[in-house]
């Protein structure tokens, strides 16, 4: 078909299904904080508000508390909102929302609602933005039951994911990597959606299985090139969706594989490879490991200012090559 | 308190309380009716806790019945609510039945949150009640996002935030009623005003002497009332309910009121005196108050609103049968409705 | 020595250290809502407010967020303030000042101020106040470098860990669970310290080491009872720090019993259990490992009202003697 | 802007503005000096972007500068302040040294902040700025914890939180002005009302048309001054200043002002006109009107104030140069600061 190969940016392809969803629900509002003429802090509302006007598109406050709320408010009386964090840093101010509220309201309430709010959280470093603006928290948020958290990796999913969420009765929390917002990648136009709850596979291999989420997705590719060279065939798995988490698709592969690499931006401890991790740990694949199984995550300190500091402090191609290398070669 | 024995008629009615104009006969004695359902379904709340029929904790609103009721009067039950922990009576002053209450606080299927929520999260969803919250202020924020529904999709509902006078000071509270002013949202934020979060007084939580001083903040009106007087609660909803309809904005509600019993169960009641909380269940019952406009105003007389103690009397006792008779839930359930089932 | 049998309940064992911590040093003040003359939620302030009067003993207003960063604001000036929330559920409103402000502040400014902020945490289930009072969040703080955090399970750990949380320069966050404030022990009178990051031995067995948090341990222990009737002897290690965890004393366990359980409250996915598994996984004791490492967490669901599915939703002793059984027996 | 060739004598003083009145020659000039510096350190910062040597982003607040320098002059180096995302200004007009200022732009170990914090943790603890902050309102619950802690340790400090028209809609602001009015705190609080939060007006976002509107909710004063104008912010932190310090509690101060570059390195500045922008940048210029007053009232002439300007240039030039020739930190030393080193 000739519409799959036309290529949009991440941030394109998320505005464009914002622009379905709204065009094809009037339920549908998008809620943040300068996503009208301004266009979003990352210009992925663009010029939404031109189409759709100030009603449909809506600055809110400075108020991230209040305007979860009110996002909660809404989708438990009927609209669906998509609700834009300008950066997933300060949803820690609107957690009580997220959490108390919209994650735990149909259960609370002996299913007598559902909860169809959408929020966006532009994360991760990068950016040059230092500790309060580069964090990467999708793994508080994968512990809470009641939400649904999705991280897609390409133009493609982030497309089809948000289209998914929308349609999704239950609240459902995307993560996009900053960094991703300008990766362009081939986007089907029209309305169609990639399932939540299902990781895919990237790249088919035989000696080891890397799970990777976000933007190290196309990190993990770019290592399996290099570890191609040297004769060592990675499998990449993107996890996409944190929960629920696609495990019978991660047991496979390292039934398969017999080796696990995790990799994820998130700080190391407690973050998704933990999961990921401890998932196979207890699962049948356990016993067809050859070898510890590894993790790779972001480093045990806010995120520096400096450049250099700041790619030091989270996993870069370099590492996961060595990584992998010395996962297959045995060495410890 | 007792009644006249012939209740004089009202022959200037101009001369009366907003609430004895404005609503019919059947109406008051309704409200009188919701009232002692509140009273008595908690009186009997809290036995059944005291008898270990209901576990975790409760808020009993006994002494605040007023203000629940009287906001609700103007209420359709399309209207939707938010309330708070303490948050039976406007559960049933928005019109929810008694005995699904009471199986909900006995953890049954057949509450109103299959069991799930108990008292600090009852609701009934299908008389507007969008649920009691265990987070001060929480509710706030949420029902501002239904005013939004409302406006945007022109449903003509007006949206009610119960909430006291300690949750204004939780930023939740600063935020909704900002983002309600400068939208013009049809949502009415009722404080009210019981002198104490928990046990820290108004005074010593809160910079200004009264909540509503806090409207001039979001350029909404902002009116006291006294919150133990029906008629004065009704009117003050009326008029904030109407202008919500008419899409000119919402409006801040201070009722002062007084909870007779303590915050929890778990209150050693060592903030205030004995003296203070005698005053009030003395001197300013709401009910007794009611009761004695009704009959003032012939309206009812000792007769008739011992009827209406019968018969809420009743309705409570067959409330915990039903309560006691339904099931619980199988352990097996315990992961429903954490998400909607998919098609 | 004489006063090592005194015992005291746990909630007493904390007041007794704010006491010392009050007498001792001018700079510290308590803050929290109704620690007053309510003497708390949980009366684990009690009366210290009659000791050391309104000025020491602050009652906040409702205010999460912004009481928090005062105690953050405090703590950078000179003051050692003994932050408490009144359940740990509320703290989801203050992880701005939290994750955002007291975990870097220090690193933020390139070490020009430290601090010595304590927050205490009533956490868990078990008390009946449903899904919005009964959360088990430590493994969001545990995820959060720059902050220490620790569930100390005994009284006299509690007493122990809060005067070294009160000497720390840096933010020390306490989870506490509810159920045990009542819970009598051992507690020596006068200043000790227990130091935060080491994990405890509380029963040392051969065939499987059981890593317990907080009331787990206790449930944990009654469980090694029954089972070694059964003839199986479980080491149960009493984690008490998550951040920073003692990895050793774990790694040394499981290199001796070849199995382990891990066993916490919080949600399952994402949760403590998350990390130890993992952190094992990549261990040297991997190799050593005669079983999948299993996990016993909390259900994925909000913590339900009824008092029957409440238990079912958090593990109990029958399910960790069925686990540990399976695990040594090599059931799958 | 041109100064008359001989400075007229300040004949009668009592008819001077306030910061005439008060304050000595060399504190003026060095007010001058301070706005100077904010300015020429913020353009060079953003030729520095330009060219390569700045990453992240930045938000410049030149035209802000009278807010800053006027705040900080009653102000002692041991008081206290906390500061904004557009910070630069407030961490020199409290006295830190531009050379530490670039060399934390620029990334390096000799950095305020050792490299790890940039333009928006910008901080210099030294002189009592505990740091930009890059959340939004984050900077005011902990200006008013520098405030207990100075009562409670009875410092005789003063803490004052900076922050923006934007911020006050945050629940942070609410909460941390209540606290601080019902504690009697030593605080002053300081909006920077730019008629702007990003993109969205104050209009759009604030239900009332000044945030000193606000004051009264917290039983504090609440005063409004022309932000662009030196002696009239002066003027009302020493007043709140003073107040303060007498221990008579906590004030709010709204500076209207003003910013003339866009938001921060990424806006379009779709939100508002280039005529707005012009007007202010014309017209309301707070240096030149402060130079305009100097030579007015015969403080300083043209010629004194070149020199404070070619001063301004060799102490910005210098910076650079430092930060340019400081060593950035080793990738080793990533995990430095995580923990305070323990004994
Ligand atoms: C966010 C939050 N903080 C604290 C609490 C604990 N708490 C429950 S009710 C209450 C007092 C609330 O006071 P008020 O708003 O006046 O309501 P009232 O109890 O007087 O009806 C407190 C502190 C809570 N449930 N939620
Ligand atoms: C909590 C939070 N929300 C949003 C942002 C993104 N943001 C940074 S500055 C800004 C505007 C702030 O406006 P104002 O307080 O008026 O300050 P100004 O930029 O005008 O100086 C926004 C929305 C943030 N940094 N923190
Ligand atoms: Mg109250
Ligand atoms: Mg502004």
């Amino acid at each position: 078909m000739s519409t799959e190969v036309r290529e949009l940016s991440y941030s394109q392809a998320i505005q464009e299904a914002m622009a379905i969803a709204l065009e094809a629900d009037e339920r549908v509002v998008l809620m943040g904080e300068d996503i009208g003429v301004y266009g979003g802090a990352f210009q992925v509302t663009g010029d939404l508000i031109e189409r759709f006007g100030p009603e449909r598109v809506m600055d809110t406050p400075i108020s991230e508390l209040g305007g979860a709320g009110v996002a909660v408010g809404a989708a438990v009386t009927g609209l669906r909102p998509i609700f834009e964090f300008q950066f997933s840093d300060f949803a820690t101010l609107a957690m009580e929302q997220i959490v108390n509220q919209a994650a735990k309201m149909r259960y609370m309430l002996g299913g007598a609602v559902s909860v169809p709010v959408v929020m966006r959280f532009p994360a991760g470093s990068g950016t040059g933005a230092a500790a309060q603006h580069s964090q990467s928290l999708e793994a508080w948020l994968g512990h809470v039951p009641g939400l649904k958290v999705i991280q897609p990796a390409t133009p493609h999913d982030a497309k089809g994911m948000l289209l998914a969420a929308v349609a999704d009765p239950d609240p459902v929390m995307i993560f996009e990597h900053k960094l991703l917002y300008k990766m362009k990648g081939p986007v089907p136009e029209g309305h169609y959606t990639v399932p939540i709850g299902k990781a895919a596979i990237r790249r088919s291999g035989t000696d080891l299985t890397i799970v990777a989420t976000s933007i190290m997705v196309h990190k993990a590719l770019e290592a399996a090139e290099t570890l191609a060279a040297e004769g060592i065939d990675v499998e990449v798995v993107d996890l996409r969706s944190i929960r629920p988490m696609d495990s019978a698709t991660i047991i496979a592969s390292v039934i398969k594989t017999h080796r696990l690499l995790c990799v994820y931006e998130g700080v190391k401890t407690l973050g998704i490879g933990a999961e990921i991790s401890a998932m196979i740990a207890e699962s049948e694949a356990f016993d067809r490991l050859d070898a510890p199984i590894v993790r790779l995550g972001g480093a045990e300190t806010p995120i520096p200012y400096n450049p250099e500091l700041e790619k030091a402090a989270v996993p870069q191609v370099p590492g996961i090559v060595a990584a992998a290398r010395d996962l297959v070669r045995g060495v410890r | 308190m007792t009644a006249p024995a012939t209740a004089p008629a009202a022959t200037d009615s101009t001369n009366l309380p907003f609430l004895y104009r404005h609503y019919p006969r059947e109406e008051l004695l309704g409200a009188l009716r919701r009232m002692h359902l509140i009273r008595r379904f908690e009186e009997a709340a809290e036995e059944s806790y005291m008898r270990g029929l209901i576990h975790g904790t409760m808020h009993l609103s006994i002494g605040q019945e007023a203000s629940a009721v009287g906001i609700c009067l103007p209420l359709t039950r399309e209207d939707q609510i938010t309330s708070t922990h303490r948050g039976h009576g406007h559960c049933i002053a928005k019109g929810a039945d008694v005995s699904r209450m009471f199986a909900e606080f006995f953890g049954k299927t057949t509450g109103y949150c299959g069991g799930r929520g108990g008292s600090m999260h009852i609701a009934d969803v299908s008389t507007g009640n969008l649920g009691a919250n265990g987070i001060v202020g929480g509710g706030i924020p949420i029902a501002v996002g239904a005013a939004l529904t409302a406006k945007r999709l022109r449903t003509g509902k007006v949206a009610v935030s119960f909430f006291g006078d300690g949750a204004n000071n939780e930023g939740a509270f600063h935020e909704a009623l900002n983002m309600a002013s400068v939208w013009k949202l049809p949502v009415v934020f009722v404080c009210e005003n019981n002198g104490y979060g928990m046990s820290t007084s108004t005074e010593r939580s809160t910079a200004v002497p009264n909540i509503a001083d806090r409207a001039a903040a979001y350029a909404m009106p902002g009116v006291i009332v006294d919150g133990n007087d029906l008629s004065a609660v009704a009117q003050a909803s009326h008029e904030a309910v109407e202008r919500a309809r008419r899409g000119e904005g919402p409006s801040l509600i201070e009722c002062k009121t007084y909870r007779h019993r303590g915050h929890s169960k778990s209150d050693r009641n060592r903030y205030r005196t004995k003296d203070e909380i005698d005053d009030w269940m003395a001197n300013r019952d709401p009910i007794a108050r009611y009761e004695a406009q009704l009959s003032e105003f012939g309206i009812a007389g000792a007769a008739e609103i011992e009827a209406v103690r019968l018969a809420v009397r009743a309705e409570i006792d067959a409330g915990i049968e039903f309560a006691k008779a339904s099931p619980a839930p199988a352990t097996a359930d315990l992961a429903d409705y954490v998400y909607t089932e998919q098609q």
